[in-house]
């Protein structure tokens, strides 16, 4: 538990939490809330051997592939989904060997990480059996019910070292305010020896209260204000995801070379997140944030 | 009369797979089974539970469907998103009466691979992964399988380089072998016709799409699989379930899972190639 | 689950899907939205062999039992705290042997709960070893880690018949708001067969949504509006707990014949709620609602 | 000077047994252990973590104590509120440094029942029960015990009659031998004495109350107890504290505890009887 009553800190000092070989979970899922500036900022500071664990992930998984930070994949998913296809780098690591894949599934993953918050030495899972998954897994094992007889799976708990996690609003305690889906990330917070977070805005406890705390500040270790900290995916109510610049990004990572031109022009920047938010631009930025403003204006994001 | 694309009817088709008043699900990446669930909700599922996707929103009414499964607009009107762990819970229990689910490969006992094809250690295709398909596929009480890339003969194949989700069989046993208490694969619908599976669990022809021979599929199938006496013409839509189609899908994000080629298959309202 | 668009009974249409026997929990805890007025109506209807399972309770645990309806009680606590002391039909009936006490720790049936909202034919938990809580359960097996050899007792899903809760608002679907602590109740609703719910009034779905739907409506099989469906206990934010009439009761319920006399007074009455209602009275009724006019009201209320 | 009554220098003295930063929980129907936890955190405890009851709110500011545990106006000011399972996953993972635990019987080893004196089948007296203390009393780190009931001679016993919440050793074996993280009882503050635990886990007299004796505690005591090299007196209370304690309960919920002739203990501000 961390009781400090403020945990303000840049995202710099943020990102110094994690270290090499660290077991980490990305929070958000897929094209939203995805801790894109932390994941740019480990990058940026050369973190290396990292393991990642989670449900369905996209960019914040494929680009740390593509920077060579990462060393044990451990997700259900990770892609861009039917629109823009398979992950670029996952697939190119996993398919030349430079990444060990343990794919899992999210019903797995969830049983392990409630493990960990219950504070169990494991858990039985049910299914599994008859599929491939353990092909995946030599440290799963079985376990029969007392009372049935029935052999399950059994599963050890997941211990995240850090879960690193952005939400639209938080507090000085860290204290998380964010709209559904929460994904993976209450249990993650659960789970993990500390979380670090960023948050679009820091704002008055009182104010946050009112929205409604969803991941309790106890569990946060520091915590950082990064606008535009999930761009290019998504931050309701802040903003949507920007789908012309995964694309871009989908594009680059396509190959090892346009892929580290990607890292060269995006992430190691010298000016950090104020220089990747003004290549992106203040005009592109502020349309993702206009998506309220009609139906058409929000459709039209996706067109 | 107005003419429709594949992409409409096959949609409708899937959509047809749905009972009113049944709890359905569709995984992310999964465009054609989404709009498909909203197109059964608006005519004749109206009191089925639609459960979105990646964001376990409950009867959403989205003003359109994105290209991303966890987009807010998919929660748009309902007034209950599930948790994460809501949602899997109760597929694990057996509260979830049906889920959509495709695969790069799918083998006769309707078992899918989603995880990698080729050889695991260096995979010749390394394939997103399986979300939670690979648990609550064994205790959802029907699954709709459905693929868009039968036509390629390397999705619909004898045996799969790996098994994430599991069908009626596996090397390992039946599910009753594998106290497994979900009903397996109900059908298959695929761009070159409909399946169903017989009593033990093999795949079998039902509906041909009508710009499609029986030779086609075999030539399309790693395996030999069994024909129904009476192989029967898939019912074409009617203007109402179009007109529904339409309005959910204004992106048309349901082509995204198509081979161009397959779009250029194109119908009127009779149900006749045109 | 329940997908009627409309689930809306009256109070004896809901009670009568509890039968004879089954196994029931109780919503909310100690003083804090008890179903008191399906309690009330359960005890009209004769309901005989009642299995009640849950954490820490009072009055309705205890009326249930004076009134004869209970076999056996499978609760954390029953009592009245250290304001009014021990439950006293509970007492009696366990000191007499006229129920069968189960109890239990919240932990264990938490876990229990979960083991069957998982759909999990059992689950280990930490703890129960060296006390003898296994003397009141002997369905309780034992569980080898096969990661670590430590050896955990096993506990069998708890799969209530009905879950009967009250809440401040519904919709006709079923859906509940509620304010913290929801103690079980998302739990009983998960692990039940069928959740009646009882709430002070019946609001549309989107007044609902705007404050928050607790209880999803698909796990609601009936729904009956029961204006003060909690007195004597509170319901926030619509009425603080009667004390004076929580007293009342534990002195009527010392002795078996002014227990008789609480029941028939109070519960048997020909006019039902209405007459309950009438009774307690329109000015203790409408002094119970006031407590957020000032802390003094709300603190007199307890005085 | 004022004077004081019992109580306040009585949940004053179990409010010292909070340090600064430590997660702190008391059960329902524990109003001294309360309105201890709201001193600390008033007085010398302002980073600890406070979770309040059975609202399981974090660092609530209530108005005033009620007396029932649930009551909304214990969670007032809190900015979250944990849920049921929160709070105990939290409490069995080992994330809860400190519980307040009291009983019906307190055996040598601070184990405590709650359940029921006399045989089990036909009680003498059936206790309310134990909330969730059987299991977190074996993985939170450290215990406060308490008892007001001292002095009855039936608290303080040689054995309990049913164990409900685990100390530091149980005929089945010695926490250690039972797997279990938590440290156990850390000392016990009764009306007559304050007590901690020796390296074997037994309870040792190491403070008095200035009107109490050493003899009086043996003959309210139901087996023999270590004493301490150098017995103390309780340190008095500080106007500060005092004045804390007032605020935060002004309806004397702590009261209910006691036996009435315990309220006619009196003290001044240097701690003598008066």
């Amino acid at each position: 538990m961390y009781l400090d009553p403020d945990k303000r800190v840049d995202l710099a000092t943020a990102a110094s939490y994690v270290h090499d070989g660290h077991m980490i979970a990305l929070g958000g899922g897929l094209s939203a809330r995805l801790p894109m500036a932390m994941v740019r900022e480990l990058i940026r500071q050369g973190r290396r051997d990292l393991h990642v664990v989670g449900s369905a992930h996209s960019m914040d998984v494929d680009l740390l592939i593509a920077a060579g930070a990462l060393a044990i994949c451990e997700e259900s998913y990770v892609g861009f989904e039917q629109d823009l296809g398979l992950a670029p780098a996952y697939r190119r690591a996993a398919e030349t060997g430079t990444i060990t894949v343990k794919e899992s599934c999210c019903v797995t993953i969830l049983t392990q990480l409630r493990a960990a918050e219950m504070g169990l030495p494991f858990l039985p899972v049910r299914g599994i059996k008859g599929t491939d998954m353990r092909r995946l897994h030599p440290e799963y094992a079985e376990t029969t019910c007392p009372f049935t007889g029935e052999v399950l799976v059994a599963v050890p708990p997941l211990k995240p070292d850090v879960a690193i996690i952005h939400a639209p609003v938080g507090d000085a305690f860290g204290n998380l305010f964010m709209e559904q889906p929460y994904v993976l990330d209450e249990h993650f917070a659960g789970a993990s020896n500390s979380v670090i977070a960023t948050v679009e805005k820091i704002v008055p406890t009182e104010e946050l209260h009112d929205r409604g705390v969803v991941i309790p500040g106890y569990f946060v270790q520091a915590i950082a204000e990064v606008p535009f900290g999930a761009h290019p995916a998504s931050c309701y109510p802040s903003y949507s995801y920007d789908r012309a610049h995964m694309s871009t990004y989908v594009q680059a990572a396509a190959k090892p070379e346009s892929a580290d031109g990607y890292v060269a022009d995006w992430v190691n920047v010298p000016g950090g997140e104020d220089e990747y938010r003004n290549k992106v631009g203040a005009e592109s930025l502020t349309r993702l944030t206009q998506w309220s403003e009609s139906i058409d204006q929000w459709k039209g994001l996706f067109s | 009369m107005s003419s429709y694309t594949f992409d409409e009817w096959y949609v409708i088709r899937l959509a047809r797979t749905i009972s009113d008043r049944e709890v359905v699900f569709h995984g992310f990446a999964s465009p054609c089974a989404q709009v498909a669930m909203h197109v059964a909700k608006r005519t004749h599922a109206p009191n089925m539970m639609l459960i979105e996707g990646a964001m376990y929103a409950i009867n959403p009414d989205p003003p359109f469907i994105p290209p991303t499964s966890n987009d807010s607009s998919l929660k748009r009107g309902a007034a209950y998103s599930m948790r994460f762990e809501e949602f899997f819970d109760a597929a694990i229990r057996g509260d979830v009466d049906r889920m959509f689910v495709s695969g790069g490969q799918i083998d006769m006992y309707g078992n899918t691979n989603v995880t990698a094809v080729g050889p695991l250690e260096r995979p010749k295709v390394k394939l997103g992964g399986g979300g939670g398909g690979c648990n609550i596929s064994a205790t959802i009480k029907q699954l709709t399988l459905w693929t868009t890339r039968h036509r390629s003969g390397r999705t619909i194949v004898a045996e799969c380089d790996f098994i994430t989700d599991i069908g009626h069989r596996t090397p390992a046993g039946t599910r009753e072998e594998l106290d497994y208490t979900g009903g397996g694969p109900q059908c298959l619908v695929s761009e070159l016709g409909v399946f169903d599976y017989d009593s033990q669990g093999r795949m079998r022809l039902q509906e041909l799409w009508p710009d499609v021979t029986v030779e086609q599929v075999r030539e399309a199938t790693g395996f030999e699989f069994a024909v129904a006496d009476e192989v029967i013409p898939v019912a074409p839509p009617t203007q109402a379930e179009l007109d529904v189609l339409r309005a959910i899908d204004p992106l048309g994000v349901r082509r995204g899972e198509f081979d161009p080629r397959e779009m250029e298959r194109e119908f009127d309202l009779v149900g006749a190639g045109v």
